[in-house]
């Protein structure tokens, strides 16, 4: 079947940030994402899980946004904002989509 | 003395303890033992609701006097002017940065709510009534604090305090829950509660075991992850700072005229940390100040103080003093 | 019409209906207050398992008459019927392609079974029974109506009406579980009733109080995203159908013979919307139907409605007229 | 015989066992009701909670006698004894591989404490009542069984048999909360009992009502994933093993000398079969073992034949025997 | 270690769809994926999430399936069939496995 | 925006031994992951479903780790081992990340 080429964008972010990351998304006329669940993780802040952390309020969520290339820049300097002063890992991989028109 | 003493214990041998040390030896030990996330959040709004509810309904019983904008306006103060005190011992007994100091200032400004339903429940086991609206001034206390903590490192650049952020922690799930169920209990009077009675008023204490073991379960675990946070100095904090809020607390109940009951609450409400409100406040506006440390101050070191010192020690103070 | 007046002010300031108000104003308020779905989704259970319950241990202690088996074929009849009606007001009043008609009005043939609870709670606060058999009913219109809907719009090309897909929307989960206990309560009887009373008689109110938080939290968050769909033709079909509904539904109640609050329950069921099971059933067999207007519409207009005004008028009118 | 036939029908039109045959009907007919797993889970750390509790009331109310650690010694014997029994009846009656019959022999030597919360539901019901202390003793044979499993496969190489392991399997949730409740029952005593007796007692059966429909919607969903596996010998092993541990533990019930229901108590144990920590610990241990093997034979035969057949035989034996 | 060149498909969907796609997997001789929880999103039908969202029946999954390259097209076209008409976002990308032999 | 090469693997594993990798991980030096929940899925073992599952124990998670191309072989060789025995699905993919400092 006839694919065509986008960029998916991971962005791995503490739940409190999620408003002002979609917020942030939106300004930069991003408008699709999924927000996935996360159970817990490592980082260099330790380990955490979602049942086991001290406060519930800490949890991460991932978003992940599939995008056309060209408009892979502006949407991680959006991210990079946020991300730069919080916990967050921003990934961006090669995917091939089926309908184009969506995003 | 004896009063003290005997209320400790037969704080210490109930059921709420017990399960609270079962959580926490069991955490400890490593078991993995551990209660959902959403049954916890659903015991808390149970919680939450429950005792908004009592409140509103006791005070559609006894009517308001005019201590109730009085309390609510004291509550408010202390809230705000208890981080400076507690960020002032921080710079002074550990080497926590101003940030972090400033961070866990503003939980010991909060309060904790389940530290609140505890001393309650220690209240209603004694015999000794309160002011039903000291729920309110619970739900008011929970957020100035977090404003006085902005407020102590504001000069470290642009803050978050944008009206957006405003909005967030004064619309915080716990906060609406509480001063909704409230007014509800108000409204609806003795003939609401008798209608929901066997729902918000006999499992309570039950539930709050329940709730209390997953409390348990999670110090636990923030004191094994956090424990290489705890130097000497924080730990004295994580003791002393409650019973200093617990002494302006006793002060403001009995300025405000409070029953005994209400004084006691006034103590336990500036003693306790929160440890949910504010921390999610923190992730937002200070993500640069380490939450392990203020979590686990707070969950491990100071709501374990006061849930079996502290609150018996506070009811047994307010006893003696208003001679109740 | 001092009776309705009553009953609506009583309704207006019980736990119940307060609680649903605090909930959508939390959720207008963008407040971050919310009930886990598994929580939520547990009390929904609940309350399925008790309603049915109780209805079967009623109907086990009065017996069935001949009137079973009629009010089912009746409910059945409503169900398929009330989407023809719905179809063409909204038709006549609104801007609705065919697609997006259908798909409301199958909403409105079946039924919503909060507000089936609802109404049961009120009549039970006043002290009006009701045959136990109802809650069969309940369960008997949630489906039919869907088949209508799809029917009204077979002419579009190929549908969704495979054996699977009958299956799915006959042994949705809440027909099974609301069969399956008015069953199981109908076997054990008032024995079996005393066993499990304090579980699911005693804590139903609070539990409903609860659930219906949630109910508006969801709501009000439907409204935030939804209101731009809400023209005023679709308001207006909100409020006016489920009095339609009603009427019919006093009607058969009438011609069944059934008792005043039967009557009532009858007019309940008919005027209310499903917001659970045919929104799903919709997703499947119509995607292209736009879910924001159906569930607005169902949620957040004609629950309310049902909620606030509906249920008292319902009562009050069936009253009246059965003189009971 | 006439009593164990008229228990039996009694026991059968219970809402207990109906709404695990709900549960089990409505997977078998693919209806998409389901319990969430957050709900599940808190239910049964309510019935855990609850059940050790109540025991260690008991305990703190007749004392103890030299029995309890006797009990105690003999449970575990029981415990680590049955899987060498399931092995060899697995090995003679039906064609699993080593590994599969040492899997399926830990679930045997352990016990389901479902099980055993429903034979404590029949006894209360029957008047019959035990020693509190077997609550501990159900706590006690949940652990040794899997060792065993373990000796028997020990030629087959390296085996997880780690202090890790060993503690992961001795502090298994379930056994820490069973204990734990335990020892906080036995601590605060009738007292203890009375402040949370509304949470822990009242609604006790209707909760086990809503956990045995989850578990008739998970066994009929096994069933119907895993009746590939069910050949004709696994299923007569299936009710035959519980029988035969049912004589097992009869005996020693009779020899450590306990009252009708402990006896009653130590057959469903003993007839029990494990469904959630031996499978997990299997896992861990012994990945190659097929679980589709030991679930569907654990929960779709032995868990329906003990709730329907085996607890009112075992109850109707024990009292005859006893002549209780 | 030596590793093999796969394909990763995800295709978001409705979780009342996700009983028919697994079944239209099976047809196209697909056995082998995994079923994330999807907590909310945004897309052109506008935002939701899981917790506020007006109908629990409405929330999605993520289906993930790791395939031989020589079988994509034909869970592409199955997958397909069911998406066209349903929302849904498909997505495939490149991954190397460990274990050839179990896909 | 700059960004850096890295390698995204994906350990679907039983819950029951998400502690044991975390612990092979830790002695692989692989301090950074995260952990997703998995609703259920299908395979050779046949089908399963979290709600749906015989044992709630028998569930499954998702770790996924990002990581420097050169450190990838440690890790998958401390994953080998675990997964091996037991029921699990590796995959690795390029990815680019925009701080590199962090992996
Ligand atoms: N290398 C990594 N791969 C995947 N997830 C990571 C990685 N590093 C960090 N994370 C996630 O990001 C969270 C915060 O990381 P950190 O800020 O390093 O503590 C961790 O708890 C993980 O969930
Ligand atoms: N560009 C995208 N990237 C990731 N997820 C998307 C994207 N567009 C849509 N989605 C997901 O698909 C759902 C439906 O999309 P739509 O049909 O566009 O409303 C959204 O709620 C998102 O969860
Ligand atoms: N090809 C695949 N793609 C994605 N997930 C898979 C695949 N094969 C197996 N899985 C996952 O791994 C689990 C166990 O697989 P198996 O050992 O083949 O039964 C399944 O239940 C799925 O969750
Ligand atoms: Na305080
Ligand atoms: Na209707
Ligand atoms: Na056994």
């Amino acid at each position: 079947m006839k694919t065509h080429k986008a960029k998916r964008v991971s962005i791995i972010i503490e739940q409190v940030m999620q408003r002002r990351l979609a917020e942030a998304m939106h300004s930069a006329d991003v408008t699709g994402y999924t927000v996935f669940p996360v159970l817990g993780g490592s980082g260099r802040s330790g380990e955490w899980s979602r049942e086991g952390q001290v406060s519930r309020a800490g949890g991460m969520v991932q978003v992940v946004c599939v995008i056309r290339p060209e408009r892979l820049d502006k949407l991680l300097e959006a991210a990079f904002e946020l991300v730069e002063r919080h916990i967050g890992i921003v990934t961006v991989s090669d995917v091939e989509v089926l309908r184009a028109d969506r995003f | 003395m004896d009063q003290i003493l005997s209320l400790a214990v037969d704080n210490l041998v109930s059921p709420i303890i017990l399960s609270f040390a079962l959580g926490l030896a069991a955490a400890l030990a490593r078991s993995d033992l551990s209660i959902p996330e959403a049954v916890a959040k659903g015991m808390s709004i149970y919680l939450l609701f429950a005792i908004g509810f009592k409140g509103g309904v006791s005070v559609s019983a006894h009517g308001i006097d005019a201590s109730l904008a009085l309390s609510l306006l004291a509550g408010i103060l202390l809230s705000a002017g208890l981080p400076f005190i507690a960020f002032a011992l921080l710079r002074v007994m550990t080497g926590l940065s101003r940030l972090d100091a400033a961070a866990v200032a503003a939980h010991y400004g909060s309060i904790s709510i389940v530290t609140f339903v505890a001393a309650t429940s220690v209240l209603d086991a004694a015999g000794i009534t309160f002011e039903g609206y000291v729920v309110a001034v619970a739900a008011a206390m929970e957020a100035p604090a977090i404003l006085s903590a902005l407020w102590l490192v504001s000069k470290n650049g642009k803050r978050e305090s944008d009206a957006d952020f405003m909005q967030e922690i004064l619309l915080n799930g716990s906060i609406v829950l509480l001063i909704g169920s409230f007014l509800i209990g108000w409204a609806t009077g003795q003939e609401g509660f008798d209608r929901i009675a066997s729902f918000i008023d006999a499992p309570f204490q039950g539930v709050l075991c329940l709730f209390l073991l997953d409390m348990g379960l999670v110090a636990g675990r923030g004191l094994r992850q956090g424990s290489g946070f705890l130097k000497r100095g924080l730990v004295a904090f994580g003791a002393l700072m409650p019973l200093t809020g617990a002494v302006l607390g006793l002060g403001t109940g009995l300025m405000l005229g409070l029953s005994t009951g209400g004084v006691a609450l006034f103590m336990a409400l500036s003693a306790s940390a929160s440890y949910i409100a504010v921390p999610a406040a923190m992730r937002v506006a200070l993500p640069e100040a380490n939450p392990s440390i203020y979590l686990t101050l707070s969950l491990g070191i100071t709501f374990p103080f006061n849930l079996t010192i502290g609150i018996p020690l506070y009811v047994a103070v307010a006893s003696q003093i208003t001679g109740g």
